[in-house]
């Protein structure tokens, strides 16, 4: 590692954005596994969306091509289907259950 | 560090200029709906009331902020923050006039010229709901929430009516910067006919502007798409727990969107600081005769005065119109002030048109809203974005 | 240029009947349908006055459809003389019978259903005529057969018109499996579908290089031909497609449609002047159709019937010409008869419609006075098609015939006696139809203006349409061939025609009683014509009966109960036993699943980090 | 200057995704989620995505985490009760967070090149014109695709929404 200053005054190295990305996504992880609010679990999927649209962003910087913010936003535009649908789920869940907890909603099991 | 200094003297006048215009903005909107329904308006404060604003502001600076004790504190406070700081940005992008060079300073009369300003515009309306329906939220009152639920349904509904209608012009003009735009704008047809949006060729952007102009009055709150604030059936929607500062802000918010939406409007399809008819026929003379009609008007009045004191306000202002008037004689300094006074005269029509439909027209019904968004906006706004596309491409 | 313009256009009426058209007023139809295809018209008359006569192909290139390895086969349309005449003939006949078909489908139900379909076909085939490669050309061929099989069985209540309709979608078939066969064998040996490519390659062997593989090319493309153009022996479905409505008959199974064979041998030109066998085979199979389908028409009693036959018998004529080298010929003729055969069927249609449905010409007669235009059009039609000069058939009839005498004198002479059965079976349709005195009960009534003005155009063209020098115009493309120095040749087909004329006259006008004696003497000839020399009855017996029954022993009873259905219980049998041990695993909460497929991607990290490739 | 303002908004992307798991109410891990976004659309600013930042703005702040808050508006879900189900996930769920943190940073640390850095301005195809020819040039298909997704997607959640509960 160069010494601090330079590290704060010149450019950020590429690797930094991808910690970020990798933090970010074990944030949305640790969400997931975490709350039993729906609304909160489905808020960190999207958490952890965002993360791997950051490492696409910082690798097509690399590549020094913009495919990689295509693949970015699809998964934007997948996103917003995926909102639509999942919130019309919750509605219909919070309709039939008046509960929002995820963990009462198991009727999976059996 | 020039570049620093400059940016934040633009940045100070911008924002005085901006302040003055929305609490004088307030004052015009009092006096034209007095008017449309024949009373007289404010008149107390100052010749004509012109100190009005100044009033309010004062008053609302010293009155008591309450804080309701059901609130959930953090977002009541940061609501009106989030509205006004997305209200009062979104300016920072929108150009005013041609680039002024005096002396050493050549700079251009906006903040800065993004190349995406027009995505930067339409993020930042988007984001401006948080403010509405966190207020809505936070406030903890049934009428507030109700008012935040609508204002965000409704903001989400005619985004897209409003997105499709911007994108058809910036289809014909193939770009994103609003400097740009209005330089693709400049021109006339046979010498008289301007070259804007609305009427520009393949396909005349009528459709689209009278679709982003509804679009922009939902997206304000404004009448008659004003339900988050409907006074008769919200109390006062989602400010209805706000009060003093707070309330203003959300005033300000409102009015400064108001202002964006019309400066927007006037770039993208009235072809911005261009003037309605070409220089060789006059059209720099236009504010000169304006001011000397003004003038003229000052003294006929101040000479047989209704009042007393009209004897001595009229001709004042009457001088003060009569220098003005020479002022936009002198080149160098008409060249930075027509475009200005272009745009200005544009942006202050459409704000007219604002609150002359306030005054006219009556609220919607909620149903009514969405099914119009819905059921009439999105498709026509799709149908004229697909012959657009389809003339841009064939041509 | 924007040929896509062409194709989009009708395509277009399509969407908008085939969407709104139930909520839509038949005017509102009618006019979107036709002037879907109008405009189409318009833009090929713009595009070709724009091309003017182009020496090479005009190619637009509009988006890579399919890429693997080598082949790489786009959406491109292109134009040249060859397509030029097509587009001219299929637009324009085709706006001629939409029109029509307003006045004729007026009381019909599902007026927008018919329109959409028509659209629809309109606009598959302008894609096969406009496209640039064999898959564009297959991707039309295959959706005319498709709008054809949904005309065919417009009037899906009655069961003859869904038989009919299916009937002609397996006859296809089989020629579409020999034109998929081809298209495949052409891709694995040359390595595109371009048609530029293609030719160009070909052109580029040796005339006397002939490899087997280009003949098969050659039959496969032949056997796609015969289906869709009726030949021998896949001619049985065009008769049965009669069953449709009569505008669908004039327009896909008279003037465009079952052309498409014919264009798509032109179109391949080259590949088979690279194997004069397979060019015989075009040669023989077309003669015998055009023989045999004339001599099945001598006898039919339903008029719609007889110009079908009469259709088999000219699409024999033009496969003639291809055969015989000519091909600016074939497409000469395959012009004058979409003019004048698609006249004649609209004619029959005007006749039909005046007799509210009556087919049989037992029961017509004596029309002439009461449909003056109809009959008055009728005739143009019968002497054009009869090749009596100076009219349209003359011309083309009388090119292929050349040709056909350069090439092999005993074809020239079965045409020539085709020709004479043409000229007589077409004018005993008419007198049988329009002289004598009326056998029927119904009321007739001639034709509305919107069904009468198409005929009048069209008779116009049958009878100046053969001073179009269609040969000339596609010289560059198909040099011509040299003419026969004699022309006793031209004398005797035209004396065949008008003794088949005077023939019809005598029998069926001067001397009615002669028909039945001639029937009765020669009763085992008449019967075996009369049911078409058997072959349905034929093909049931060989082909249709053992496949039914095959497929219903071996392959139903034998593979599918036994084999897959056992193969896919089994399946199912081991997947509930792992799911039986699996379930354990299944406690119904999300956020422990959540949990598991972390620990995976963890696993996955860690593999990464020390065999992965991330170093 | 880069690293100044990665570090700012990385702090507060950070911050915020801590906030969002952390808050127990959903308003508040909503907002912090659009604080990520947010510090997200400078990153990607910085890095030269200037129409995917918009895009990240508009799209996912401005109308996705709208519509989330709208719902829980809506439904005016109230905080997380103590949870009474046993679950192993959430007890192992802080080792395993940490250990993809760690081997994720350990392993970039070591595949990324030590001299790739990011300055501002240095890519040059995020700008509109270049995303828009690159999409419908080599990715038409998979637009229209998703196009189709997101008709699908609206059908669904009205039938799902519209669906009555007796």
């Amino acid at each position: 590692m160069p010494p601090l200053p330079a590290v704060i005054h010149g450019p950020a190295p590429l690797s930094w954005y991808l910690i970020l990305s990798a933090v970010l996504f074990a944030l949305g992880a640790a969400g997931f596994l975490f709350r039993r609010n729906i609304i909160t679990v489905f808020m960190s999927i999207e958490l952890m969306l965002n993360a791997v649209n950051l490492s696409f962003i910082a690798f097509s910087y690399k590549l020094g091509r913009n495919d990689g913010h295509i693949f970015s936003f699809f998964v934007m535009v997948v996103a917003a289907a995926e909102a639509a649908v999942g919130l019309a789920i919750i509605l219909t869940v919070f309709k039939n259950r008046q509960t929002l907890e995820i963990d009462e909603v198991s009727s999976l099991k059996n | 560090m020039n570049f620093l200094i400059l940016s934040l003297i633009k940045a100070a006048v911008v924002a005085f200029v901006l302040m003055t215009t929305l609490a004088y903005l307030q004052w015009i909107e009092r006096k034209v709906i007095a008017h449309i329904q024949l009373r007289v308006g404010p008149r107390r404060v100052g010749p004509h009331g012109l100190l009005q604003p100044l009033a309010d502001v004062i008053k609302l600076l010293t009155k008591e902020d309450l804080l309701p004790s059901h609130v959930n504190k953090v977002f009541y406070f940061l609501a009106p923050f989030i509205a006004v700081f997305f209200a009062l940005i979104a300016i920072s992008v929108i150009p005013f006039g041609t680039e002024v060079n005096l002396g050493p300073v050549h700079t251009a009369m906006q903040l800065t010229d993004l190349n995406i300003g027009v995505l930067f515009i339409l993020g930042l309306s988007g984001m401006g709901v948080y403010g509405v329906a966190l207020a809505g939220w936070a406030s903890n009152n049934k009428y507030a929430l109700l008012g935040g639920l609508r204002s965000s349904a409704q903001m989400i509904s005619y985004e897209l009516p409003m997105a499709l209608a911007i994108a058809a012009p910036l289809l014909m003009l193939n770009t994103l910067s609003f400097r740009q735009l209005v330089e693709a704008q400049s021109g006339y047809y046979l010498g008289f006919i301007p070259r804007w949006t609305i009427f520009q060729g393949p396909v005349p952007q009528l459709v689209s502007f009278i679709l982003f102009g509804i679009a922009a009055f939902a997206e304000t709150n404004r009448v008659p798409f004003d339900l988050p604030e409907a006074e008769n059936e919200l109390v006062a929607g989602f400010h209805t727990e706000y009060s003093s500062m707070k309330f203003a802000a959300f005033f300000m918010a409102e009015y400064a969107n108001m202002v964006t939406v019309s400066c927007v409007a006037t770039l993208l399809f009235l072809g911005g600081w261009q003037p309605l008819w070409p220089a060789q026929y006059g059209s720099n003379f236009l504010p000169t005769a304006m001011f000397l009609a003004g003038a003229a008007l000052c003294f006929y009045h101040g000479f047989h005065p209704a009042r007393s004191f009209d004897r001595i306000t009229l001709p004042a202002a009457g001088v003060v119109f009569l220098g003005i008037a020479v002022v936009f004689l002198i080149p160098p300094v008409a060249a930075v002030l027509l475009p200005l006074f272009w745009f200005a005269a544009k942006v202050g029509f459409i704000l007219f048109v604002y609150i002359w439909v306030r005054g006219t027209l009556p609220r919607f019904r909620y149903d009514q809203l969405m099914r119009f968004a819905w059921t009439f906006m999105f498709p026509v706004a799709v149908a004229n974005l697909f012959l657009t596309g389809l003339a841009v491409a064939l041509s | 240029m924007q040929l896509w313009l062409i194709p989009l256009f009708p395509f277009a009426g399509f969407l908008v009947n085939g969407f709104f058209g139930r909520r839509m007023s038949k005017l509102a139809v009618s006019l979107v349908a036709c002037g879907s295809v109008l405009l189409s018209f318009l833009w090929v008359l713009k595009t070709i006055a724009a091309l003017g006569a182009p020496e090479a192909a005009y190619l637009e290139h509009y988006y890579s459809w399919i890429q693997s390895g080598a082949l790489n086969i786009g959406v491109d349309f292109a134009v040249d003389r060859l397509t030029e005449v097509m587009l001219l003939v299929v637009t324009g006949v085709g706006f001629l019978i939409h029109i029509y078909a307003v006045g004729y489908m007026a009381h019909e139900g599902g007026y927008y259903r018919f329109f959409a379909y028509f659209n629809l076909f309109m606009f598959f085939m302008l894609i096969l005529v406009l496209g640039a490669n064999f898959l564009l050309l297959f991707v039309g061929w295959e959706g005319v057969g498709l709008c054809s099989y949904l005309l065919i069985g417009f009037y899906f209540l009655e069961k003859f018109a869904t038989d009919a309709g299916n009937k002609a979608f397996i006859v296809n078939r089989i020629g579409d499996f020999g034109f998929s066969l081809a298209v495949f064998l052409i891709a694995l040996h040359f390595g595109s579908l371009d048609f530029g490519r293609v030719f160009s390659l070909v052109k580029d062997m040796p005339v006397e290089a002939r490899p087997g593989w280009i003949t098969a090319i050659c039959l496969l493309l032949l056997v796609g031909a015969a289906g869709k153009s009726a030949q021998i022996p896949l001619y049985v479905w065009l008769p049965d497609a009669m069953a449709g409505p009569t505008p669908v008959s004039a327009l896909i199974h008279a003037a465009t449609m079952v052309t498409a064979g014919v264009y798509m041998i032109t179109r391949s030109a080259q590949l088979y002047l690279h194997s004069p066998f397979a060019l015989n085979i075009v040669a023989i199979i077309g003669v015998a159709t055009a023989f045999l389908a004339a001599s099945i028409g001598l006898v039919q009693n339903d008029i719609k019937k007889v110009f079908a036959y009469s259709t088999v018998s000219q699409l024999g004529y033009m496969f003639l010409a291809l055969g015989c080298g000519a091909f600016s010929a074939g497409i000469f003729h395959l012009m004058t008869h979409a003019f004048f055969k698609a006249l004649l069927f609209l004619g029959a249609g005007s006749v039909i419609h005046a007799l509210s449905g009556e087919q049989d010409l037992r029961n017509m007669g004596g029309l002439a006075k009461k449909i003056p235009i109809t009959c008055a059009t009728l005739f143009c039609a019968g002497v054009a098609i009869a090749g009596v000069p100076p009219f349209s058939g003359f011309h083309s009839k009388d090119a292929i015939l050349g040709a056909a005498f350069e090439y092999s004198p005993w074809m020239y002479w079965l045409g020539v006696v085709t020709a004479f059965m043409t000229a007589f079976y077409v004018f005993r349709a008419l007198f049988l139809c329009f002289f004598g005195s009326y056998r029927g009960h119904h009321h007739p009534h001639e034709s509305p203006l919107v069904m009468w003005a198409p005929l009048a155009v069209l008779a116009a063209l049958s009878l100046g349409g053969g001073y179009i020098n269609v040969p000339k115009f596609l010289e560059p493309m198909f040099p011509l061939a040299a003419e026969s120095g004699d022309d006793w040749t031209v004398y005797v087909s035209v004396a065949a025609g008008l003794g088949g004329i005077a023939l019809a006259y005598l029998f069926y006008v001067a001397a009615p009683s002669v028909p039945e004696a001639l029937a009765g003497s020669l009763h085992g000839l008449y019967r075996l014509i009369y049911n078409k020399y058997f072959v349905d009855e034929l093909y049931e017996e060989v082909v249709v009966r053992p496949v039914v029954d095959g497929s219903r022993t071996l392959l139903w009873r034998g593979a599918d109960a036994s084999l897959i259905d056992g193969a896919v219980n089994g399946i199912g049998r081991l997947a509930r036993g792992i799911g039986g041990i699996l379930k354990f695993a299944q406690n119904g909460y999300i956020r422990d699943y959540a949990g598991w497929v972390v620990l995976g991607s963890i696993a996955v990290v860690i593999y990464m980090a020390f065999h992965g490739g991330a170093r | 200057m880069d690293s100044i303002l990665f570090l700012i908004f990385a702090a507060i992307a950070v911050g915020c995704g801590l906030n969002l798991v952390l808050q127990t109410h959903p308003i508040s891990s909503a907002l912090s989620l659009v604080g990520v976004m947010g510090s997200l659309a400078v990153l990607y600013l910085l890095l030269g995505g200037e129409f995917i930042a918009m895009a990240q703005l508009i799209v996912y702040a401005g109308a996705i985490m709208v519509l989330f808050i709208f719902v829980i508006m809506l439904l005016n879900a109230g905080g997380e009760r103590r949870g009474r189900k046993r679950l192993w996930a959430p007890w192992a769920g802080a080792p395993m967070v940490a250990a993809i943190i760690g081997i994720g940073a350990y392993l970039i640390q070591r595949a990324a090149p030590r001299t790739a850095e990011v300055t501002f301005g240095a890519f040059q195809h995020g700008n509109p014109s270049d995303i828009g020819t690159n999409l419908f040039e080599n990715y038409v298909l998979p637009f229209e695709i998703t196009s189709i997704l997101i008709l699908i997607a609206i059908v669904g959640a009205i039938v799902l929404a519209r669906k009555e509960i007796e």
